[in-house]
């Protein structure tokens, strides 16, 4: 059990420290985030209102297309010097490997949604404070649904040619209901209701997220044989 | 250590291998010589259950390589076209990665120890990006000596070397095997490849066409032969 | 021979549902003949919820067996699927536009069938990406495992969705009590709809196999 | 309400339309691999 967490860890340091030094996801998605904001403003013109009332989509909209980019990058870095070689001949289970892949990318999805909130409050005059806890758990609740999806996914069309045509194709209508829910969620807590008032989303969202996590587990190591 | 039995591997009608067996026993090197394209690399990976035949039977270190590949990978260990080298890695953290994805950590010290036993001791924290191909190749073999691989599988290992770098492998190649260890290497060139060998088996057009104890081949029978065998008649010089 | 026998079957059975559509089943008191449709409609999700049960069944037994017969199952299910999700869609848009005066609304069911035929699309997409075949056939098993998983996932999102926005949905079957008429009348339709579905599935394996061979 | 026949022959004959449709390139599918077949043998 240690041995698969220790793996589990190192494939996450990997591709932390990798990312930490290079940048190059990162910048990009940072930048994209910025792109993605002058977008949304020359889309829906100065006035305000029209940007409050369609906030909870714009930000999701925004993490969702970042994490396209994000996802879809995960294990091109494998392909390099048939590193991916080593990952499948490396001994015990495979899944491992997944929730490696999978922590690294929450963690970059988080510092781009932060990112992309800051851009928001700054650009749009918008207070996220008061609101923030509840944010964070949907937040957190949704960018685990769309990475453990993106991370199998982003696995399985590495390989491929096209695959930047692919991948959204597949992974977009298969997080349909993350985004439902996690807009719908967003929404009630940016009107400034109580928590309490999005369970039923938050459950849905914690379900499907357990349930992506448990086909992932199980099906990674047939993905990974390249 | 390998059993392998009317291997097969086809990919639409195009047989890249067909109908191999081979045996190779502990302590045992053999070096499969044949020009490129004639299947070395795809009986490596199916060897080390990377790729599945599409027939044939195929034991290694004791575990059916086909029903339970798992039990195979702890017993290998390879270094084929690819390093496996991360890029944004220092020497010392591709080390640390694999020695803990194999399953046996290792402190610094011994790290440390191996990149130093492949000359890469004064390379130990710079980037892999800056290294060249013969030092990722040298980073690779450090893996190698961490892990506790019964049979090492090398394709094309002594391209990229220097001449101090291949009599280095030769003789790493010779202590792994005096430790008990199996070696394949694949190669298109013999001069550097038989050295270690103690069995030369010929691979053309997907097929096993001599396979001959090493010591009753003399280079020049050998260079005969492969270029009667794997050449094809009429090229022969 | 055997495909044949149920092609004909098939044929006979979708008659038969033709003749309980518009002859046995009466003109509905409140939406009129174009109620006719969900004789069409609701057979036509069924069938394709159990095309894509199907995929999953194979997809698992390919992983579990690596053996092509599974992998050829989940082909031959999923082509016919996203057919019967596009009919789906399709006339359930039909019937929507003079009971609702608009040719498309984000109702439940046409939403979450939406959402399955873009899911499976993008799987038939991705099969078409892969030419070694059992990377091909591992790879669109897994798509096709999270599909199967993610329906009951869109379904509920789906219809929270929609009560969140629109309370009232008035297509289909739905809350109202069927006649007895009208339950008969879909059941044979249903019948009907699963043997052309089993038809194109036997033929699309035997298909599948043959090139296989080949 | 109005009984919008045109609407209830345009959702069946869609629907006839896709399904012939299939099963016409399942035909002709299968026919072109008995077709290879027959070349293939003596």
């Amino acid at each position: 059990m240690s041995a698969y967490v220790r793996r589990a860890w190192m494939v996450a340091w990997k591709d932390v420290l990798s990312e930490r030094r290079s940048k190059e996801s990162l910048n990009a998605l940072v930048f994209f985030s910025l792109l993605l904001l002058f977008v949304f403003q020359f889309a829906l013109g100065p006035e305000r209102a029209r940007v409050e009332a369609a906030l909870p989509g714009l930000l999701w909209l925004g993490f969702i297309l970042s994490g396209l980019l994000a996802f879809g990058r995960t294990f091109l870095v494998e392909r390099e010097n048939d590193c991916w070689e080593g990952l499948v001949l490396s001994p015990g289970d495979k899944s491992a490997i997944y929730l490696g892949k999978l922590a690294g990318n929450v963690l970059v999805m988080i510092l781009v949604e932060v990112v992309l909130l800051v851009l928001f409050a700054v650009f749009f005059g918008l207070d996220f404070t008061p609101v923030l806890p509840a944010l964070a758990a949907v937040l957190a609740l949704g960018t685990f649904g769309l990475a453990s999806v993106g991370t199998l996914f982003g696995a399985i069309t590495a390989q491929m040619r096209a695959r930047e045509l692919l991948f959204p194709v597949l992974l977009l209508p298969a997080v349909v209901p993350v985004l439902l829910a996690s807009v719908s969620a967003t929404q009630t807590v940016l009107a400034g209701e109580p928590l309490a008032d999005a369970a039923a989303w938050l459950k849905l969202l914690a379900a499907a997220d357990l349930v992506y996590l448990v086909v992932g587990v199980l099906t990674f190591e047939f993905v990974l044989e390249g | 250590m390998i059993q392998a039995e009317h291997l097969r591997k086809t990919y639409g009608p195009t047989a890249v291998l067909d109908d191999v067996s081979l045996e190779l026993s502990t302590g045992q090197g053999l070096t499969l010589l044949g020009p490129n394209g004639t299947g070395k690399t795809t009986l490596l990976r199916i060897v080390a259950t990377l790729l599945r035949p599409t027939s044939g039977s195929l034991r290694v270190a004791g575990a059916d390589a086909l029903k339970e590949p798992e039990a195979v990978r702890g017993a290998i260990d390879m270094v084929g076209h690819g390093s496996w080298v991360y890029e944004d890695l220092s020497a010392l953290e591709n080390l640390r990665f694999w020695a803990a994805m194999g399953g046996h950590d290792a402190g610094d010290a011994r790290l440390r120890a191996a990149l130093e036993e492949v000359e890469l001791d004064a390379s130990a924290d710079r980037r892999a990006r800056t290294f060249s191909a013969g030092m990722k190749r040298r980073l690779a073999l450090a893996r190698v000596l961490l892990g506790r691989a019964r049979l090492l599988l090398l394709d094309e290992p002594f391209t990229g070397l220097d001449r101090a770098g291949r009599k280095w492998l030769s003789e790493f190649l010779l202590s792994f095997k005096a430790r008990g260890g199996a070696i394949i290497v694949a190669t298109h060139s013999f001069d550097t490849g038989v050295g270690v060998a103690d069995r030369v088996a010929i691979l053309a057009g997907g097929r096993i066409v001599l396979d001959r104890p090493a010591a009753a081949l003399g280079l020049e029978d050998l260079r005969r032969l492969y270029d009667e065998l794997a050449m094809g008649p009429g090229t022969a010089s | 021979m055997a495909a044949r026998a149920l092609g004909w079957l098939a044929v006979l059975a979708l008659i038969a549902g033709l003749g309980a559509a518009f002859g046995y089943a009466p003109r509905e008191a409140v939406q009129g003949n174009v109620q006719r449709i969900m004789y069409l409609h609701v057979p036509a999700v069924l069938t394709a919820y159990l095309a894509f049960a199907l995929v999953f069944l194979g997809s698992v037994g390919y992983l579990l067996s690596r053996r092509a017969g599974w992998d050829r199952l989940a082909l031959a299910a999923a082509e016919p699927g996203v057919l019967f999700t596009g009919i789906t869609i399709a006339s359930g848009s039909i019937w929507g536009k003079p009971t609702w005066g608009t040719w498309w609304t984000w109702d439940a069911r046409l939403t979450s069938t939406a959402v399955l035929f873009l899911v499976y699309v993008g799987y038939l997409l991705l099969r078409g990406m892969v030419d070694e075949p059992d990377r091909r056939a591992r790879a669109a098993a897994v798509v096709g495992i999270l599909g199967a998983a993610n329906i009951p996932i869109v379904h509920f999102s789906v219809t929270w969705w929609r009560a969140l926005h629109q309370p009232a949905a008035i297509l289909g079957p739905g809350s109202a009590p069927m006649p007895l008429w009208m339950k008969m009348a879909l059941a044979i339709n249903w019948l009907a709809f699963t043997l052309v579905f089993a038809y194109f599935l036997t033929r699309r394996m035997e298909i599948a196999r043959l090139e296989q061979e080949a | 309400m109005p009984d919008n026949w045109s609407y209830v022959f345009s959702a069946y004959g869609l629907a006839a339309v896709v399904l012939v449709g299939y099963w016409r390139r399942l035909a002709g599918r299968a026919k072109s691999l008995a077709g290879r077949g027959e070349r293939k043998g003596p």
